[in-house]
């Protein structure tokens, strides 16, 4: 029985990576699950220094989900270097660094700090809802899409993915604009914005008003997106978006993902990554599968 | 020990008081290995509330392999929590954070409301000379179970049972001296006792709370503004989850 | 204690109506509860002629939520009006009649059939996502949501709500559109794009591969719409989506709506509708608060 | 009687066979005014299933107000139910839909796996002769109790009880006669019972199934192809839930 897949040349055990900014860089949830059964650990966004993040309350539950306004708080590229990356390179997983920045310098500057370093794809998070300048601001229109992935292509080592808002009126047009400036995969969905009140004390729940809606509540939301964009361009896609269990990851990959990352669920389950592991395994010595890739949009 | 996340069985679960309950679980390792100040992350059944609930460790029974959570219900988790009975089941994950450290000779345990819960396991634990500061709102709870290992001070807002006013308050009134405070309570409580324990010159350690989602780290979602460029985050923050929630006084701010 | 509101001057004697689709024309529910206990009835989307609307499976549950694809199957504006229209005037409630077309003739058509009709709001849906022709294609450019608001207005002879699809980049420019073009007041949302894949026979779940998705695990999304909405416009909303109980009604008028709307609620309960009547009356005594039109947008 | 939905005590819950089980339901005036072959809709206890699972009353007690299911476990609402236990509570609203309507001298009674159920109480409830046919795939439940009440033919299709085949097969081999047929069961079974019934001139009542969502005939999710315009719906759609779940044969395309 084949799990592997390859996306941009770059081969992975199985199909089953972590959600950037659920699983930190792994070092947290080491405790509990063995990196070493992953496909890859995708880090949480990594931007050219040290950000602190906003206010807290940041997380708040909603009903089956959870909305975060983490705000991107992470110690910096050089730090990621220094201790993320040689404890990642311990275990026998690809790792995916998710990058983050305000401007365009910065992303170019954190992928070009990158470049030299044994890590095998970059993850260019175009798509946070909880932070003013940049994030989502440039993954809003086609036009920044294909900007922003130009000029990192033009300086990334290592393969690029670009992920995707589902803030969108039709996702599928960034899909083709990052396609037409050279992306090598998309990753797809980040959160969808939201909020919640405090009704009693009559306030925000989030000290940034609006946080990101992840967790299963949105998972409908993300298949149509990965269906969506699978039908409109050729770059493998990485979907996300409410995955907690084999059936729902087993749910993207026949919509047309060829890896998925698990998020919200490492909360309420940290061995969640190594169980979908499994259970794929099992569906597939259950059904004859001999090759994960022959499930890879097979519903049409 | 590492944490870990398991099914464990009730083994007694009882009112103390209005909204407060005490549970019994049978958690094994936890029990034994957990340490004064530590906390549990409890899981609802009903999935549509995926979040843990953290609640702090009250008692171990070592031997036993039980440990022993007192909270107070505010909404639909604590709710379902005091639904069950003995020999129902709960998912559980712990144990988690940094407890309380043990130093000095002459401590002062300070609980305010809900905050009261974890001061009982270190009571229990500390060999030194313990003053016990328990603060309520009115309705008192656990208070008895403190007599066996200190002097007992017990505030209440409105009077109706020891000194009225807080812990700062009953704490200046009975003039405590101690060369070690810990703490639990509201925020306001703990700046409160900050303050106090700078201005006395006496060491103080802090357990804090905040929304968590994780619980063990990793989505820095429940930090706290620590005073220093904290080691793990580059920045000011500390995770209260796993850097805490036990945190010396002049390593945050409140 | 007040708990009317007033939008376009029409007076609601409570702040709560039934969200489009979910109630049919109110005979159903009005087994479960007193329809004159609702502030209004919102009917099934109301077409010029009869529709079959889509295939079955038309609905299927997802995590907190579910997805359908009715289709708009409705009876047509004729039989609404000799059949529907006399049966909710026996109940002591306002009447808003939802109108859906596949081309702004159809949707004018209906609109002038309904002009000397005795009902009280119009709730113009460009938002259905579930349908081929018209529907979202109409509420997804500020350009076509102006357009079609205006054709509207220069026929309709009541008050016009122009119901918002949450399915774009920024809906606060389609409540722009909307307002500038004159509508009276808006609703949203209608349900978002989703889809669920059967693992086990690998298909769609549903016959139209796509859906709508509403229910609780939408209301963040939802809340958050209303807000942003309601810092956008001046015009008075009916908020939508998920709502369940009297908190989740509370959290959209904080958030900026003057009405609420239930919808997927009714299906798990055919009694909230009247149970969040109670629950708002009940907030409001232990409040203290006199006037529920203080509760609107008081979270800022 | 109009439904109602509301908690009700479960009396017994039992196994009959792998994945098939029966459940008794106090169910007060809804075991008292439910016909044959209505339905009732059942919530799950936990919040992230939202949607009833509509089951066929399977027998009613009228005198002690109890009604009885007989469901499969084939997924996670399906499954929660099965994991009830006597006294616990379940929501359930109804009694829904049209049952079937006694017509006739001579009756089959046709019900295919999971649509044998709601034969149960019809059997009991017509007092005309009755052929009972009831196909299985493999494992029978619920023969037993046919017995009472006519001449009872089993078919599976691996031929383990009964006659080899399904319910057509059996009912061809045994020249069965009648002039009305009543049949629950899988959509193919349907089609072969409506053929069937067509050619041989006799008139069939058939229970239906779809995804339904509201179950009281609001939403129009659960509707099938009507032959004719509907009176209600003015297209050719009628709901199952409401105007069915039983059909005359030539009231509905299948
Ligand atoms: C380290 C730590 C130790 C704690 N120890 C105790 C204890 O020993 N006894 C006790 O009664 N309570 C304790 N709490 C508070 C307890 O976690 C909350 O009261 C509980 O989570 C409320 O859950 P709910 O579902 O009833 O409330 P809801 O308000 O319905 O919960 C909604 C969400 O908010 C979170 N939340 C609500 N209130 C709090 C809070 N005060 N702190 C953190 N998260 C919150 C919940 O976990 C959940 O994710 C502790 C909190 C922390 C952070
Ligand atoms: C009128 C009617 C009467 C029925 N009577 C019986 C009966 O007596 N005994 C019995 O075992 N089953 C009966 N069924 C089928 C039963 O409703 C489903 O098996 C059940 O809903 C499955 O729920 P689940 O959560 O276990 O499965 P899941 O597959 O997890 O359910 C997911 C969703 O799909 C719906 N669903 C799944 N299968 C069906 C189905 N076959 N028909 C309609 N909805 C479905 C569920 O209600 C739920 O909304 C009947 C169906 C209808 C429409
Ligand atoms: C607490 C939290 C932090 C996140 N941080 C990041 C991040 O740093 N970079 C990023 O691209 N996405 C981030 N995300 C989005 C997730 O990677 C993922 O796209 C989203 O949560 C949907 O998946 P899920 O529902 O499985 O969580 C974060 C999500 C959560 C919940
Ligand atoms: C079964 C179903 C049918 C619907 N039909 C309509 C419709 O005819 N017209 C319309 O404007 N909205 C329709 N909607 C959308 C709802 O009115 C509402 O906007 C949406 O469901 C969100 O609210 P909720 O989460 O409370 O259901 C329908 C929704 C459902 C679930
Ligand atoms: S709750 Fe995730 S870091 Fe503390
Ligand atoms: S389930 Fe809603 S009309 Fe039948």
């Amino acid at each position: 029985m084949n799990t592997s897949v390859t996306i941009a040349g770059v081969r992975f055990k199985n199909p089953v990576t972590t959600a950037s900014g659920t699983f930190g860089s792994g070092m947290e949830y080491a405790d509990f699950v063995d990196l070493s059964r992953l496909g890859a650990v995708t880090t949480k966004g990594v931007a050219s220094r040290p950000w602190e993040g906003n206010s807290t309350p940041r997380v708040a539950e909603t009903y089956g989900g959870m909305l975060n306004a983490i705000g991107l708080q992470n110690p910096g590229v050089d730090v990621f270097i220094e201790r993320d990356l040689p404890f990642l390179k311990k275990y026998d997983t690809r790792i995916i660094v998710n990058v983050v920045g305000k401007t365009i310098e910065d992303y170019c500057e954190v992928v070009e700090r990158l470049a030299d370093c044994d890590v095998d794809m970059l993850e260019i998070n175009i798509s946070c809802p909880n932070v003013k300048e940049g994030g989502i601001a440039f993954g809003q229109s086609a036009a920044s899409v294909e900007h922003i992935t130009r000029e990192i292509k033009k300086r990334a080592r290592q393969p690029v993915i670009m992920k995707l808002s589902p803030n969108v009126t039709d996702i599928s047009e960034m899909a083709k604009a990052a396609e037409a400036a050279g992306a090598d995969a998309l990753s797809l969905i980040n959160t969808i914005t939201g909020m919640k009140i405090d009704v009693a004390r009559r306030s925000f729940v989030l000290a940034n008003k609006t946080g990101g809606l992840s967790g299963p509540a949105i998972k409908p939301i993300a298949v149509r997106m990965v269906y969506q964009v699978a039908n409109a361009v050729k770059l493998p896609i990485i979907g996300m978006g409410g995955i907690k269990d084999a059936e729902d990851a087993l749910e993207f990959i026949m919509a047309g993902a060829t890896m998925v990352a698990v998020g919200t669920a490492n909360f309420f389950n940290p061995y969640a990554t190594v169980e979908i592991i499994e259970g794929i395994e099992k569906y597939m010595a259950d059904n004859g599968i001999d090759d994960i890739n022959d499930l890879i949009a097979c519903v049409k | 020990m590492l944490a870990i996340k398991k099914k464990v069985k009730v083994a007694k679960n009882s009112r103390l008081a209005p909204d407060i309950y005490s549970i019994w679980l049978e958690a094994g390792d936890i029990a034994r290995y957990a340490l004064p100040g530590q906390f549990v992350s409890l899981y609802c059944r009903d999935g549509s509330r995926l979040l843990p609930r953290p609640i702090s460790i009250c008692e171990t029974d070592r031997d036993m392999g039980v440990i022993r959570l007192v909270y107070r219900v505010v909404g639909k988790g604590t709710k379902e929590l005091a639904g069950l009975a003995a020999s129902d089941y709960v998912e559980l994950m712990g144990p988690l954070g940094r407890g309380f450290v043990p130093e000095g000779k002459k401590a002062m345990l300070v609980g305010g409301g809900i905050g009261i819960p974890p001061m009982l396991e270190l009571a229990k634990q500390l060999s030194c000379e313990k003053q016990i500061v328990l603060g309520y709102r009115d309705v008192t709870f656990l208070d008895n179970e403190f007599y066996p290992y200190g002097k007992v001070y017990i505030s209440t807002e409105d009077g109706s049972v020891g000194a009225k006013g807080n812990v700062i308050d009953a704490i200046k009134a009975n003039k405590l001296e101690a060369d070690i405070i810990y703490a639990c309570g509201p925020t306001p409580m703990l700046r409160g006792i900050k303050e106090y324990a700078e201005k006395m010159g006496i060491r103080a350690q802090l357990s804090l709370e905040e929304r968590m989602a994780c619980g063990v780290g990793a989505c820095l979602g429940c930090v706290c503004k620590s005073t220093y460029t904290d080691s793990h985050s580059h920045v000011n923050n500390k995770r209260i989850c796993k850097d805490g929630p036990v945190f010396y006084a002049e390593e945050v701010e409140l």
